[in-house]
């Protein structure tokens, strides 16, 4: 809830799927006698909002790995200087709306007159980069602290609690500004670009493993009730078995849905650190980073805060549309 | 309940107190092993080893990193005096020591930014509550309608939408494009009530617009798993009217969750609402937040870390309270 | 020994020798100022000209800044802009002279009846204070408040932030530890100064120097009253002695300052300032733009930093020709550059740094500044236009045609032994976005020629332990790092120095970037602290110049400048390249509001 | 010949929903006299809420629901009916006890304050004070110990009996004519079942209301029901008197539930599944007779039950099913009579 106003979206509660409890028994009942995943696969392609959700995203994570090729066909080197784009006495391009030509398809980065296009591709590859393995290492962290609280409960439990309590009640973006800027720039060989990454990944992850943790806490809770884990440990299953064999699939739906939803919030993120100027050092592109550039510039050029500010918010909004989708085709709440 | 209000009132001092340590060990140690040394923050063009090595010695960092810790606590709770040259300054508590940087006193720097995060964080929650919740309501009461149908993806889109996107996009329209508002620049309520008003109003639509997208998503979430619960239909076979089931029934309950959430949001911004105050140039907490950690300026950045941390603990508790009061379940469960 | 001894006898007449023509130029420009257009304001008039001359009283002078100043205690202030806003309220034993030109780079008397007295060995100054010079409190200054003032700048670890020349002339061993640790009585345990009467003070330097007026009329040299002293709180509310003192209570962190009528200066006691309004108030904003629009309004006056104006309000002033009459394009007196670390292989080698200058795009390293009207005109040499010796023509790498030089940075990398190409590290401060984008031009620059640059941006608080340590630099491998450098007094020495005598590397906080360690360089420095005649100094310091750009140890991007806009309600406006901004004492309103 | 006190005509109420069409119920009859007891059997998902609601004219918020037939409640038709109209009746004339009071209760407001909101929403000139009174006064009718003092209580500081118990309160304190009780014994532990059960037919005989009892329960049924009808599918397929229809009971489906009667020697969750095999989907309902796929008995009577729904025959005890009236009595008597 701190990481300012982005965060706000995973604390979202799901709509009720029917609306009483009266109608939702038939309607499961009606189709009970398919899996969950069929189940949902058949809701999420009914879901025309979803699935265009889903169809951008697809086409957005293509677009970033094929960016090299794609620079390389329509677009110029991402850090070419094309200084002969750029009016010298302003630092704007010369062209209208951004410098836009059938050379420089999204126009040219004022001063530098390096190719918008290239340079959006690129940092597509960034935030989709940070966003995912973020959401990944929130995952990771939240399934096994979440299940470990809410499986093994007592002091355990109380523990993890305590600390994704104190993570979710804490300034977090402040503390990922002050920590990704105290972290070196470069480690482990890695160029800025990639050491920066992992710096991202790792803060960004950090700080989004609470709100997974929780739910996944919250469902090992009542999954564990359930006679099915009472069977398996009347059999003689030890504990770590009982949690991977027995829990994890039906933790499966939740996590997925979250991990989803958590994605668009970490393209955010990254970008608001971007967009603070602590993010992917240059001659790096980002999607914040050129927002920030374009601070400077944007009442004499609109377009080039337009172009990365669209950008996000597509990105984003095909996330939290595909993720929504998601959820309200394997609506976990309703379990 | 007396025995309640302590035990929370003393986690709220933990929560505060883990906040501090953690604060200070990052920010001590880091520079530490990146080898970034706070004393030089201190000298102008022209340092020499004698006068880098009087300034730690001044500001204490030669100390064990706990003894400077604790110096920090005792400044907090019952202020702390520094060698100032010809004699000694006392900074009263809640003393949070002097900026490396101005060499103010942090306290009152962070005091003099507050009244501009109040305005605008309080401003921004009153419009995006009306907002955010009206709409909400209203989405959940006309489910699968149009007006339905055209909230919610305005909503969407307006979770998708980041601050620093709409601040730019919006002060570009309506400040140079239009010129219908003027740059942002923040002037106190005390000075200019209608100033303040006009110059607050980008930021606030700004921040509320956010907000009033998550809000209404959840309120609507909320209104209509409250739609569903049995008593609303209880309520309905007594005869009462649509109005007294929505407005009274369905609302009470369907809005309780919102205070939880409005508090903590609320709590959080207090804290700086970092990224609209650096869209829009305005000096507060948040604002504040960013000029020292550019500027390695540990004192402050703890200052704000803390005065975010204690606001978001406070919202914290005053929601757990508020929350007794109007959930009958929690007050006597 | 001796010989230097003499040396700088002979430089000390020849600067006594310049103050006199100083005098006389300020009252020359004076006379001159209505006449090349009338006074009338005009685009870059107030460079040359006084803009508006007038004796008008009255009104109020509102400055705004994006920058709150670093500290108003005179002896810890650094900006440029505080340094001229110091004017206002410190008088030093010396001051430039109110003038634009480069007459405005000559000392006056200030609280000084006249220039000092040197002794024939020119190791002693002796100077006699004015009668009737009085603090704000109405308290006389005496020559031992001047004193007081001046130990102040050895304390610093407390009086941290400023300019720490004094000591290197006045305690070179280091004895002194600063008035705070004094156990003289009256802590004036300075021994190197003395005040053998309340109206007269004497400084005995260690060795000679020509600059040594210039350190004087630094802010830190500025009297200051020791009951008054509150150590590091001073800067919230320091002494006046000049014509206006802040009002009580308005120094406010991060908001601004107001300056009223110092009702005990004596306007027949001071030579220098003019005082015509009764109140001036400094603004910090935190938004450029909104103080940009206020300015082309009309209801603000002057952006007190004089960094410049946002790229929207640029790109107005530009067009309209009513708001580019009231803009001005002066020379900052900074030039921006990179190092070339001779520490750092293969930069060690000439003929590399060679390659990394022909390699450079002199264009793109200007976009990346603000192109030519905000950010400069392309640097050619290390020595800036304000700086007597300095000759913009000087043009070694042929710079000045705009575009990078391919073949010959290939021809310099096959002399260097690198025929392909080398990896370089670029450093660059990460709080200040200019440099970044120079970081990121110069980077695009060299690839072509197969230099391949990696950029690592390091705190920019950090600086003095990150560039600023040869040791550091080294270790990372820093080949080149992008700074910036402004004369801390208007010398070749002032300016060169730091940048270039081997002698000047000190373990942290070093500007010798390239860490140039030439004895030719060093002797020249030393030759021009003997020179008698400020033209032959000049000459010399060309020389320096010369020796800098040979050795390619430095890559100049710009000669800084920066677009201002003034409000046309301002009289006397003129550029005083001292600080390559507004003079902003000699300011008035004309319409007395 | 006048009507009866209440008449469901034809009664089909259906949802729209994501996943298809939910046929809740489909052309229901039946009628109840005032002062009489009637029984609406059935599993969950088999319609009788559903029925108990298009009564109440509950449905009508819904926007996806739709209802069709008649409703006759004392010669008023209800299902034209409109909006204030139906609201007017509702809790006045006609009045719900839900099962589950926990969560049929508002858990804000206090037990007392939801009473004294039904009394004043139809006796809209009373003041608050003459309201509060009633609804002590109709707190200690139902038995509940110091009512002046759980006046002011919340639904959850009540024991479970005793929040139903106030659950009646406030369906009784306008007086119904028709009380609908919705498994009103569910969620109770046996012993307070039926105490419940024995207010509820105390405050029948005191106010002379007819009663609607919906249960899954025969044993309820059989001892407060003058009438019963059992619902399967969303359609009636037995209906009538209840010594008769527990004496003779007609359809296959109806001698599982009555194998099903809840016993103390019998595990408690056995009830949920009277007979093997889960419910039917309403939005596919098994063609043919609903209940075939479940039927020991489907098949012996050629594949008709596969594919033709039976018709509920006429009469006071009237049975929709394929097998013929002989065969049935023969089955009863020799293979489920001696099980159950």
């Amino acid at each position: 809830m701190s990481l300012g106003p982005e965060a706000s979206v995973t604390d979202d509660k799901s709509a009720p799927d029917a609306d009483a409890a009266e109608v939702r028994g038939p309607a499961e009942k009606a189709i009970a006698g398919r899996s969950l995943k069929q189940i949902a696969w058949r809701r999420l392609k009914r879901d025309k909002v979803a699935v265009g959700g889903a169809v951008v995203v697809l086409f957005l994570i293509v677009v970033a790995i094929l960016a090299p090729l794609l620079t390389k066909l329509f677009g110029h080197p991402i850090d070419e200087y094309h200084i002969d784009q750029i009016d010298q006495t302003f630092g704007t391009p010369i062209k209208p709306f951004g410098g836009i030509s059938s050379d420089f398809l999204l126009g040219v980065e004022p001063t530098s007159g390096r190719d918008v296009f290239s340079r959006i591709l690129y940092g597509a590859q960034t935030s989709l980069t940070v966003a995912f393995l973020s959401a990944f290492v929130s995952t990771i962290l939240g399934v096994v602290f979440g299940a470990s609280a809410g499986y093994l409960g007592g002091w355990v439990d109380s523990v993890i609690s305590r600390v994704m309590d104190f993570l979710l009640a804490f300034p977090q973006l402040l503390f990922s500004i002050a920590l990704v800027s105290v972290l070196p720039y470069s480690f482990l060989g890695m160029d800025g670009r990639w050491s920066r990454i992992v710096v991202l990944v790792g803060v960004i992850g950090f700080f989004g493993w609470p709100y997974i943790g929780r739910i996944v806490r919250g469902q090992t809770l009542s999954l564990r009730e359930r006679e099915f884990v009472e069977a398996a440990r009347s059999m003689g299953a030890r504990s770590p078995r009982i949690l991977f064999r027995e829990l994890l699939p039906n933790l499966a739906a939740p996590i997925l849905v979250y991990t989803t939803l958590i994605i668009p919030t970490n393209i955010l993120t990254e970008a608001a650190l971007s967009f603070l100027g602590v993010g992917i050092p240059p001659p790096n592109p980002s999607w914040g980073g050129m927002l920030s550039d374009a601070v400077g510039t944007y009442q004499i050029n609109p377009t080039y805060m337009i172009i990365p500010g669209a950008m996000i918010f597509i990105t984003v909004l095909a996330f939290n549309l595909f993720g929504d989708g998601l959820r309200d085709a394997l609506d976990p709440k309703a379990r | 309940m007396l025995a309640y209000l302590i035990r929370r009132l003393i986690n709220a001092v933990i929560t505060l107190l883990v906040v501090t340590l953690v604060t200070f060990g990052i920010f001590f140690m880091v520079p530490k092993i990146t080898g970034s040394d706070p004393a030089l923050l201190y000298i102008g063009k022209t340092a020499d080893a004698a006068s880098i090595e009087g300034i730690r010695v001044k500001m204490g960092l030669n100390d064990p990193v706990l003894v400077q810790y604790g110096k920090f606590l005792q400044g907090l709770v019952a202020g702390r005096d520094y060698a100032n040259g010809p004699d000694v300054t006392h900074c009263p508590a809640p003393c949070l020591g002097y900026s490396f940087k101005t060499e103010q006193e942090v306290t009152p720097l962070l005091l003099s930014d507050l009244p501009v995060t109040l305005s605008l964080a309080i401003g921004a929650a009153v419009l995006w509550l009306i907002m955010g919740v009206s709409t909400g309501v209203i989405s959940a009461l006309r489910r699968g309608s149009i007006v339905d149908r055209a909230v919610m993806t305005g909503a969407l889109a307006g979770v998708s939408l980041p601050v620093y996107f709409t601040g730019l996009l919006s002060s570009a329209i309506f400040v140079y494009w239009l010129g219908w508002l003027p740059p942002s620049n923040y002037v106190p309520f005390l000075e200019s009530p209608a100033e303040w008003f006009v110059q607050m109003l980008l930021p606030w639509i700004t921040l509320a617009f956010l907000f009033a997208a998550t809000y209404a998503r959840l309120t609507r979430a909320n209104m209509l798993e409250t739609l569903g619960e049995d008593y609303i239909r209880t309520a309905r076979a007594k005869g009462l009217g649509e109005r007294t089931v929505i407005g009274k029934h369905a609302l009470r309950s369907g809005l309780t969750p919102i205070v939880t959430i409005f508090g903590l949001d609320l709590g959080a911004l207090l804290g700086g609402a970092v990224l609209t105050e650096n869209v829009f140039n305005l000096r507060g907490l948040g604002y504040q937040a960013l000029q020292a950690i550019r500027g390695n300026d540990l004192p402050v950045i703890l200052g704000v870390t803390l005065i975010a941390a204690f606001f978001i603990v406070i919202a914290n508790l005053i929601v757990d309270l508020v929350y007794g009061v109007i959930d009958p379940r929690v007050r006597l469960g | 020994m001796s010989r230097k001894t003499r040396a700088i006898a002979a430089a000390g007449v020849a600067l006594a020798l310049g103050l006199t023509t100083a005098a006389c130029g300020g009252s020359k420009s004076d006379n001159k100022s209505g006449g090349s257009n009338g006074g009338k304001s005009a685009y870059n008039a107030a460079i040359t000209d006084v803009v508006n001359p007038s004796t008008a009283k009255g009104g109020t002078l509102n400055l705004w800044s994006a920058q709150d100043a670093d500290f108003w205690d005179p002896a810890r202030a650094y900006y440029a802009f505080v340094w001229d806003l110091n004017r206002l309220y410190t008088r030093k034993l010396v001051d430039y002279a109110a003038s634009p030109g480069k007459s405005g780079l000559e000392l006056q008397p200030d609280l000084a009846q006249a220039l000092p007295e040197i002794s024939a060995d020119k190791l002693t100054y002796t100077f006699k204070l004015r009668s009737g010079i009085k603090f704000d409190d109405g308290s006389p200054i005496t020559s031992k408040d001047i004193k007081y003032g001046i130990e102040r700048v050895w304390a610093s670890d407390v009086i941290s932030g400023g300019p720490v020349y004094l000591p290197t002339l006045l305690d070179p061993k280091g004895e002194y530890k600063g008035p705070y640790k004094d156990t003289d009585p009256n802590k004036l345990g300075l021994k190197s100064v003395t005040t053998p009467d309340d109206s007269t003070i004497t400084f005995k330097l260690e060795k000679p120097s020509s600059d040594f007026l210039y350190l004087l009329a630094m802010p830190g040299s500025g009297p200051v009253p020791q009951k008054r002293d509150t150590g590091a709180q001073y800067t919230t509310s320091p002494a006046a002695s000049g014509p206006y003192m802040f009002k009580p209570g308005s120094i406010q962190p991060g908001k601004g300052a107001t300056f009223v009528r110092n009702p005990n200066w004596d306007q027949a006691t001071d030579p220098i300032r003019k005082a015509l309004p009764d109140q001036i108030n400094f603004t910090v904003t935190t938004n450029a733009e909104d103080m940009d629009s206020r300015l082309e309004a009309g209801t603000i006056d002057l952006d007190a930093q004089q960094t410049g104006v946002q790229a929207a309000a640029r790109t107005k002033i530009l067009q309209d020709p009513n708001l580019k009459a009231n803009a001005d394009t002066p020379t900052t007196g900074f030039l921006r550059y990179a190092g070339l670390a001779t520490s750092v292989a293969p930069l060690d080698n000439i003929e590399c740094r060679k390659a990394v200058i022909y390699a450079a795009d002199p264009t793109s390293l200007q976009a990346a500044r603000g192109g030519p009207i905000a950010g400069g005109d392309i640097g050619t040499s290390m020595l800036p236009p304000n700086i007597a010796g300095s000759d913009t023509k000087y043009d070694p790498f042929n710079r000045l045609q705009g575009k990078p030089q391919l073949e010959e940075a290939k021809k310099a990398l096959a002399a260097c032994g690198k025929p392909t190409g080398f990896d370089v590290t670029i450093a660059v401060r990460n709080n200040k976005p200019a440099e970044v984008k120079s970081a990121e031009a110069l980077q695009a620059a060299l690839k072509p020629a197969g230099i391949n640059a990696k950029i690592e941006q390091y705190d920019g608080a950090q600086q003095a332990s990150i560039t600023g340590s040869p040791d550091n630099v080294k270790a990372k491998g820093y080949g080149i790092m992008i700074a910036g450098w402004g004369a801390d007094y208007p010398t070749g020495a002032g300016y060169m120095q730091p940048l270039a005598d081997s002698r000047f590397i000190p373990e942290n906080g070093n500007y010798n970037l390239s860490e140039i360690k030439n004895p030719a360089i060093d002797a020249l420095f030393d030759q021009a602290q003997l020179e008698t005649d400020p033209a032959k100094a000049a000459e010399i310091y060309n020389q320096i110049n010369h020796k800098i750009m040979e050795g390619a140890y430095y890559l100049p991007f710009v000669v800084d400048k920066a677009l201002n806009y003034r409000n046309p309600r301002l009289t006397n406006a003129y550029i005083h390249q001292a600080f390559g901004m507004i003079d902003f004492q000699a300011l008035g309103v004309s319409d007395g509001k | 010949m006048s009507r009866p006190f209440l008449e469901v005509k034809d009664l089909t109420v259906r949802f729209e929903t994501d996943d298809g069409i939910v046929q809740a119920v489909t052309e229901s009859n039946f009628s109840l006299e005032a002062g009489k007891t009637l029984g609406i059997v059935g599993e969950s998902g088999s319609g009788k809420s559903v029925t108990s609601l298009a009564i109440l004219g509950l449905h009508r918020t819904r926007s996806n629901a739709k209802v069709s037939g008649e409703i006759w409640l004392d010669d008023q038709e209800l299902v034209t009916a409109t909006n204030d109209d139906v609201r007017a009746l509702r809790g006045g004339k006609m009045a719900m006890i839900f099962q589950d009071p926990l969560s049929a209760m508002h858990p804000y407001f206090t037990v007392g304050a939801q009473i004294v909101e039904a009394y004043r929403v139809h006796h809209p000139g009373v003041n608050k004070k003459v309201a509060r009174e009633r609804a002590i006064d109709m707190l200690a009718r139902v038995g509940i110990p110091q009512p002046a003092r759980r006046f002011n209580d919340y639904a959850h500081q009540f024991s479970g009996g005793m929040r139903q118990r106030a659950m009646i309160a406030m369906a009784l304190v306008n007086d119904p004519k028709l009380l609908i009780a919705d498994e009103p014994t569910t969620a109770l532990d046996v012993t307070v079942q039926a105490q419940i059960l024995d207010l509820i037919r105390d405050l029948q005989e005191e106010f002379g209301s007819a009663v609607i009892m919906i249960t899954h329960d025969l044993g309820v049924v059989a001892e407060l029901a003058d009438d019963v009808v059992v619902m399967y599918g969303g359609k009636i397929i037995e209906r009538g008197p209840a010594v008769d229809l527990f004496q003779r009971p007609q359809h296959p489906y109806t001698w599982g539930l009555l194998g099903s009667m809840p016993r103390l020697d019998r595990d408690v969750r056995d009830r949920l599944t009277p007979v093997k095999g889960s419910p039917p989907s309403l939005i596919n309902l098994p063609s043919g007779c609903a209940f075939h796929p479940r039927c020991p008995y489907a098949g012996r009577n050629g594949d008709r039950s596969f594919t033709e729904t039976p018709v509920l025959g006429g009469g006071v005890h009237a049975v929709a099913c394929h097998l013929p009236a002989e065969e049935r009595t023969r089955l009863f008597q020799e293979e489920v009579a001696p099980n159950l």
